[in-house]
């Protein structure tokens, strides 16, 4: 076995799959606040990228002031598909917001088109394009530094959750709604929040990601895969995104590179179809007891 | 209509169709159903089969999700099932449509049983990922098997025959399909007066107190998947015999989104909203062509806002319906049929 | 933004004036005789819609143009279509509703598998040639679809004469080695197994086999191991843009001085557009010339001044106008033929009168006379982007497979 | 003594089908311990979360009647908004954020003190007195307390919010009784050092009209008895109503007598 | 008298927390036996051990003499056990009808295909149901005004009604009422009451139940079981168990107010 081919496949997995976990937490913040299973992720994802695309490329701004830009977009995005569509579904049943999620993914794929086209896009590069060694090990740039980004994003987050207030907001929202009504909190802004924040997470993630790999209104696709990153790692679990989304990336790619690309898939959902059956609120998910 | 002591009189309080003047507006419906392919040109014909196709395959999406509480987006892999199972028998067997479909359908449902097995174990959203893994699956299977899937390139398949006779044109598969839409929905309607019916409706509003009841919850989720995959297997068979040809992109995950759109905008729950939403979202593309043809003149890039508006149509139909119309098309019928009180035998 | 929704508009000026262009639909000069129908399911919206507006272009300037010179043997051309999203059931409603109200002898299908699924009432109707936006080598088996043909060479006959041109490229007599990329779709799977075959034949080393989603997806695996089997040359097929990129500026990265090759819809000026500096150097196979070839011809001249009469604004014409043009013409061709047999316009007559093709003068449309060959025009020849003018240069001659 | 919460004749309704509230009425004065007692689904939680908001949670509505705190009407007011104007509702059942931890549960009850000016310092310091266990497990995540130390947490959340006044919903729930009393003694401590009034929502009658200074008594969504707590814990009263013991003659037949009236004719005829 | 059901040192604990401890008592058969106790007491918790949903640590639960360990929440139903809920656990979407029907489900046997036919034994089996219930059921509970519409139309005391009538077409040996008459004003507490007598004289039926009016409990109640942070503190009569000093202090809390007022409140005093 060729074991620095296999490292460097390890290694571009695993900076996919920091991307993952980066997605996977902004999912999971979203899910945590506000019991919303986002379908309609891999769509604001795109919705984001696009923004870069029409910043960067249509109006030629700097992609360093179109990154931002395209993210604050995104997570605005966000925020506003809470406040108008998912708002009126407070106390629906789960099936019925995820309905809606969906419903939102179909309107965002058509805005995108309607308003881009539905042509194949390339974004401006912007990353550094210096193959990037680690030992022997060839990692291509644009992954390397996607995932430094990423990472970056991911620790300040981390860093908010655990140290501020307004991450003690979430938290206890999170962890019990009324109770942090009667706490003085202001749920329902929290929840807006919350979108904002994974929005925010999955927009930056949808830029880098169609950064390495291109974009068009099927870009939302990948949000197939981060639904497998945060089952495996439990829907309500930081850590678990976090793990599984590092997993999964790494999975993804070395079953692409080791039996083919039609694989990549089929691969992940095999863990996925595993750990239902056997831990079936994932790796680090609550199991939530029902009461008669 | 009163209730008497009659034994009689329960059969009659239990019909379908209780007043004579339901009877008679269904005879019409059916009359009308009939003669339809008379009139029609081709291209409505086609609409009709589809509109067909889809009412089996949502009345089967409906009694898993609508009245067991099961949410599945494996819909379109059970279809696949079905759909290559009649492509391979019809190759490589001399049977005839009707016992194709049906081991279609039975194949659909055994592979919906094993699907449904972690139902007892996941609820919820984790039921309908895993449901969703399954398509992954089976999407897998349809691409790779190549010595039974033909790959990526499909089957194609001989038209149906029965008896000699050979159902090749849109018009013959209409008698198979419509005919075939009606029986299943009435079927359906049949299960929903009597036990199984009433306990898969149980298990949706409340697994817990329907266990307490006597409801063996694992036998009725399975029964309640094998069912439903009995009818997207047919659906799945015919569409096969429809299109003769199937492949793997025949039977995409959109089309289970698909379905599960058209048991919500018609009503989940309600199989008439079933029939009602699987006709309004197949028709609905059509109607914003005409639409568009219409615009045309006046706004020449129509065609090319189309597609990006069939998406937000489409989407926009869902979160509508969800946040201002929960119950569906099924709902504003009855509001309708109120208004006209067109039945003023029945409450 | 601004520059995204400006090209957009352009675009969109394109389009109206086609429209306008449906609308009019008069014929040029005055002619009794009954209109002969193109029909066509084309993909103005949806993943192919890059294309499909440009092939309708084609067509719909080719009937412009038809009509100019007096139509088919005096009957007036009418070209009626209907847009389908690339999706098969919506092309599939589009054929039933257009041969519904009108005999339409040839029409135009926008994918592989809507050409499959209508195949069997086709064949079953015997009224309608077909051919469209599809290469694929099955859609050239006379057995099958005897009613549909492909207006240039099929994806297995692409990669013939990429083989053929690869196979002059070596170095010290030695035959240089191929890696093929394709999509994991019937679009991208089509050839794979025939070229395979078709280099064992030639001696040609295919040293790495990737298959990938098509579109967006990652692909620096598969570049590490494109790092390892060192390939002279790459092959894509099933793409239009990514992730042909991805692979070429990983692998330049990583200081590989491999030659990148593509199949016909991979061969659109799109890449250029999109990748800009980066795409100098990339080949592809076309069978047509591209629009602002070097070359001329009758048929080429009239295409460009039909075009640049049509829509003045657009300029450079993408392949999938040269595409749909060509295609129209072929279907003149061979109704005409069939006209002049004094035959019905049936698809088995038609497709005898499109066997009988033979040594064609396209007029510059294509640069050698050619030849049909079971349902398909196997010519082509590789192009080669100069980034620096914007355009796809000659490298190779015309190559006409036998 | 100035009302600092007047509740008049409310009607609450469930689902827009379960009426639980009938006309219920009472008041808080200001700076007092007021005792709302009634056995289990009598409706006095209901009548808490009508008060602070958290009802609609539950897709229960005020259908009748007026509740007022500080003298102004609470409709159509935000819980959050409450809350920061002087008005914390302990829950039944502690709600303790489990996954965060003691301080961090401090924490999210600052946000009651939004638009206050107030040293959040003295605050946590004022809790820690009150609840020297705490400041030990300040790091601990809730989740793991114990169930007293728990119901501290709850009070301790409580105070940080500086409310005038503490609605507690069955602090003794599931309590054993040594412990029971140790948070009734800091109960009454709170309400005489911060002059904060609470209206104490209990079934233990005993420990409640221990501290209170007066108590009502509610079945079936109303007040049937109320009066100064001494004069209710004189044991008749209260005994008759959580025991069915006696019972004022004349009012009620038995229920084991009623029951055939209907029947028996429909049977015969 | 026999004992239709026999509870003994039933323990179960959530976690830490104990909810049954060493929990012992009888239900002798053929009378309206009520288990009563503070907020928190156990007492939902022992239904859901009785029913099968909570596996108890320890201990043993007897129903006519059989252990029931191991036995299936189902299976219990279909041996005789039924019950009501606290919460009213009626299905909201069904007509009263379907819902008393359901009750008959462990009874009844068609299959899939007989169900999808509507035809031959299916068909004459709900046509036997339906008889059943209109004239044993909805009769008795005189709902026969309500039986076409929606549950979820219906009142509090309505449901409660109804959901008797679905525990009664499981034609029950054991009937569990969870809180049979919370919420319900005095008349319909009558009606319930009535029911609740008849269904044991006539029916001969043993009713288990919960409940918090006490009016209603020492009026109707045989028998009687107090539970107190999970243990049962005594059982026996109404008269008995009115009288029991641990009863009085567990509802009380205490009956020396003086001394645990200057306990609680020591410097008011001086105050």
């Amino acid at each position: 076995m060729d074991w620095l081919f296999f490292g460097e496949i390890s290694l571009a997995g695993l900076a996919m799959g920091g991307l993952y976990a980066l997605i996977g937490l902004g999912f999971v913040i979203i899910y945590k606040a506000t019991r919303v299973i986002n379908f309609a992720i891999g769509e604001i994802m795109m919705f984001a990228a696009y923004l870069f695309l029409a910043f960067a490329g249509g109006m030629e701004m700097s992609p360093w002031v179109a990154l931002p830009l395209a993210v604050l977009g995104g997570s605005l995005l966000g925020g506003v598909i809470e406040k108008i569509m998912i708002r009126p579904m407070l106390g629906e049943s789960s099936i019925s917001v995820v309905m809606v999620t969906i419903g939102i993914a179909s309107i965002l794929v058509g805005v995108v088109e309607m308003i881009w086209g539905a042509d194949p896009q390339l974004l401006p590069s912007f990353l550094p394009r210096k193959p990037v060694f680690i030992g022997e090990m060839y990692l291509a740039p644009k992954i390397a530094y996607g995932f430094l980004i990423g990472a970056a994003l991911l620790i300040v987050y981390l860093l908010y959750f655990r140290f501020s207030r307004g991450g003690v907001a979430l938290r206890a929202t999170a962890s019990d709604q009324a109770a942090a009504y009667s706490m003085g909190i202001n749920v329902r802004r929290v929840f807006n929040l919350a979108w904002v924040f994974g929005s925010l997470a999955a927009s930056l993630a949808g830029v880098l990601v169609a950064a390495t790999g291109g974009l068009s209104p099927q870009f939302g696709a990948i949000g197939l895969s981060v639904l497998v990153v945060v089952i495996v790692g439990g829907l309500d679990s930081i850590v678990g995104a976090l793990i599984a989304g590092v997993f999964i990336g790494w999975l993804e790619t070395v079953a692409g590179a080791y039996l083919g690309g039609e694989y990549r898939m089929p691969a992940t959902f095999a863990v996925l179809a595993v750990i239902l059956v056997f831990r079936p609120y994932g790796l680090f998910g609550t199991h939530e007891i029902e009461r008669v | 209509m009163r209730i008497g002591d009659a034994k009689q009189s329960y059969e009659a309080d239990e019909a379908i169709l209780t007043s004579s003047t339901q009877k008679i507006w269904f005879a019409l419906f059916l009359f009308a159903l009939l003669l339809f392919p008379f009139m029609a040109d081709a291209y409505l014909l086609y609409l009709g089969c589809l509109v067909g196709i889809a009412v089996i395959s949502t009345t089967g999406l409906n009694i898993l999700t609508g009245f067991t509480g099961l949410i599945s987006l494996g819909q379109a892999g059970f279809m696949g099932v079905g759909g290559y199972t009649v492509a391979w028998l019809s190759a490589n067997t001399g049977l005839p449509f009707p016992v194709t479909l049906l081991l279609a359908g039975l194949l659909a449902a055994a592979v919906g049983i094993l699907v449904g097995l972690p139902s007892l174990r996941v609820k919820g959203l984790y039921l309908a990922i895993a449901t969703l893994a399954a398509s992954v699956f089976l999407h897998f299977i349809f691409a790779e098997w190549e010595s039974v899937t033909g790959g990526m390139g499909g089957l194609s398949l001989e038209p149906a025959h029965l008896f000699g006779l050979t159902f090749q044109s849109d018009f013959g598969m209409y008698f198979i399909i419509v005919p075939l839409a009606v029986l299943m929905v009435l079927a359906a309607k049949n299960v929903f007066r009597t036990r199984i019916g009433r306990a898969f409706i149980a298990i949706r509003d409340r697994d817990i107190s329907a266990e307490i009841l006597g409801i063996n919850l694992l036998h009725y989720k399975l029964m309640s998947f094998a069912l439903s995959s009995f009818y997207a297997g047919v659906a799945g068979g015919l569409f096969a015999y429809f299109f003769r040809v199937v492949t793997p992109e025949s039977f995409p995950l959109s089309m289970s989104i698909f379905y599960l759109a058209a048991v919500i905008v018609g009503g989940m729950g309600n199989l008439l909203g079933g029939i009602l939403g699987a006709a309004f979202m197949t028709l609905i593309p059509e109607a914003l062509k005409l639409l568009t043809a219409a615009l045309t003149p006046f706004y020449p890039n129509a065609p090319i806002f189309m597609s990006p508006m069939l998406e937000i149509i489409f989407g926009a139909l869902i979160v509508g319906f969800l946040i201002f119309e929960p119950h569906g098309l099924a709902e504003i019928w009855h509001r309708i049929r109120r208004f006209f009180s067109l039945w003023p035998f029945k409450n | 933004m601004f520059k995204s929704i400006l090209s957009k508009g352009r675009r969109l000026a394109g389009i109206g004036s086609i429209a306008a262009a449906l609308v009019a639909a008069a014929p040029a000069v005055a002619q009794d005789k009954d209109p002969i129908v193109f029909g066509g399911s084309i993909p103005l919206s949806g993943v192919f819609a890059f294309a499909g507006v440009h092939l309708h272009a084609g067509l719909t300037d080719y009937t412009t143009w038809i009509n100019s010179q007096g139509g088919i043997n005096g009957h007036p051309v009418k070209y009626v279509m209907e847009d389908t999203g690339y999706e098969v059931d919506r092309s599939v409603a589009a054929f039933k509703k257009i041969t519904g109200s009108n005999t339409v002898p040839v029409y135009y299908g926008d994918s592989t598998g809507f050409m499959k699924t209508i195949a069997s009432e086709l064949n079953s109707r015997g009224t309608t040639l077909m051919s469209g936006a599809s290469f694929a080598t099955a859609l050239t088996d006379n057995e099958q679809y005897p009613n549909q043909f492909v207006p240039g060479p099929n994806y297995t006959q692409m990669f013939g004469i990429i083989l053929e041109y690869i196979a002059t490229q070596g170095k010290d007599g030695e035959k240089p080695t191929v890696a093929f990329v394709y999509s994991d779709t019937e679009f991208g799977k089509d050839p794979i197994e025939n070229g395979k075959a078709k280099a064992a034949e030639m001696g040609i080393e295919v040293v790495e086999e990737i298959v990938t989603k098509p579109g967006s997806v990652d692909v620096s695996a598969e570049v590490l191991k494109m790092r390892r089997a060192r390939p002279d040359f790459v092959v894509f097929h099933g793409y239009v843009l990514s992730p042909i990129n991805e692979f070429m500026v990983q692998m330049r990265q990583m200081g590989l001085d491999t030659q990148f090759m593509g199949t016909f819809w991979s061969s659109d000026k799109l890449i250029i557009n999109k990748m800009g500096e980066d795409a100098d150097g990339y080949m592809g196979v076309m069978p047509y010339n591209y629009y602002d070839s070097a070359e001329g011809g009758p048929m080429l001249d009239a295409l460009r001044a039909t075009a640049e009469k049509s829509d003045p604004d657009a300029g450079y014409r993408p392949t999938g106008y040269m595409q749909g043009w060509f295609n129209a013409m072929v279907w003149t061709e061979v109704i005409k033929r069939t006209m002049d047999a004094g035959k019905e316009l049936t698809a088995e007559n038609m497709a005898e009168s499109l066997a009988s093709i033979k040594d064609w003068d396209t007029g510059g449309i294509i640069g050698i006379p050619v030849t049909a060959h079971d349902m398909s025009f196997p010519v082509g020849r590789i192009w080669r982007v100069n980034a620096k003018e914007g355009r796809y240069e000659p490298v190779s001659d015309w190559i006409h497979l036998d | 003594m100035e009302a600092l919460l007047e509740i008049d004749n409310i009607e609450v309704v469930y689902n827009k089908a379960v009426q639980v509230l009938r006309g219920l009425s009472l008041r808080v004065p200001r700076g007092a311990i007021v005792a709302l007692l009634g056995s289990n689904g009598a409706g006095k939680s209901t009548t808490l979360k009508s008060v602070s908001g958290l009802l609609a949670l539950e897709d229960g509505e005020v259908t009748a009647g007026e509740i007022r705190f500080k003298g102004e009407s609470l409709k159509g007011r935000a819980p959050e908004k409450l809350v920061r104007d002087g008005l914390f509702h302990v829950m039944e059942g502690r709600r303790v954020f489990e996954d965060l931890t003691v301080e961090e549960n401090l924490v999210a009850a600052t946000y009651a003190l939004s638009g206050r000016k107030t040293s959040l310092d003295d605050a946590y310091e004022l809790v820690y007195d009150y609840f020297p266990r705490l400041r030990e497990r300040r790091k601990q995540l809730a989740g793991y307390l114990s169930g007293g130390e728990q119901q501290m947490l709850a009070l301790g959340r409580a105070l940080i919010a500086q409310p005038e006044l503490i609605m507690l919903d069955e602090p003794s729930l599931g309590l054993a009784p040594q412990l029971v009393e140790e948070i009734f003694t800091i109960i009454a401590r709170i309400n005489r050092e911060q002059g904060t009034a609470i209206l104490l929502v209990e079934q233990n009658a005993a420990v409640s009209l221990a501290i209170a200074s007066y108590g009502y008594i509610m079945e079936n969504g109303k007040i049937v008895i109320d009066g100064p707590a001494d004069k209710l814990s004189s044991n008749e009263d209260v005994q008759e109503f959580y025991l069915g013991v006696g019972g004022k003659e004349g009012e009620a037949r038995s229920y084991r007598d009623i029951k055939h009236y209907k029947r028996r004719k429909r049977w015969l005829s | 008298m026999s004992s239709i059901l026999e509870i003994s040192n039933l323990s179960l604990s959530f976690g830490g927390v104990k909810a049954l401890q060493d929990v012992s008592f009888r239900v002798p058969e053929n009378t309206v036996t009520t288990v009563i106790g503070p907020n928190g007491a156990g007492k939902t918790s022992l239904f859901n051990c009785i029913s099968g949903f909570y596996k108890p640590q320890q201990g043993t639960i007897r129903y006519q003499g059989e252990v029931l360990a191991g036995v299936k929440p189902p299976v219990r139903a279909a041996m005789g056990l039924a019950r009501t809920f606290q919460n009213i656990a009626l299905f909201r979407g069904m007509t009263v009808l379907d819902n008393i029907k359901l009750g008959a489900h462990v009874h009844m046997k068609s299959g899939l295909l007989g169900s999808l036919a509507y035809f031959g034994a299916a068909r004459r089996e709900e046509m036997a149901v339906r008889s059943h219930v209109e004239q044993h059921i909805i009769d008795f509970l005189e709902i026969d005004h309500i039986r076409r519409q929606p549950v979820a139309s219906l009142s509090y005391g309505l449901q409660k009604r109804v959901e008797l009538a679905r525990a009664l077409a499981m034609r029950p040996k054991v009937l569990m009422l969870d809180e049979p008459v919370a919420g319900m004003n005095r008349e319909e507490k009558e009606d319930m009451a009535r029911f609740i007598l008849d269904i044991r004289e006539e029916w001969g039926v043993t009713v288990l139940m919960v409940e918090h009016d006490m009016g209603m409990v020492m009026d109707i109640s045989d028998h009687i079981a107090v539970l107190n942070f999970g243990q049962v503190i005594t059982e026996g009569l109404p008269e008995e168990v009115q009288k029991n000093p641990q009863v009085i202090e567990a509802y009380l809390g205490t009956s020396d107010m003086d001394s645990l007022r200057k306990k609680l409140n020591p410097e008011q005093e001086v105050a």
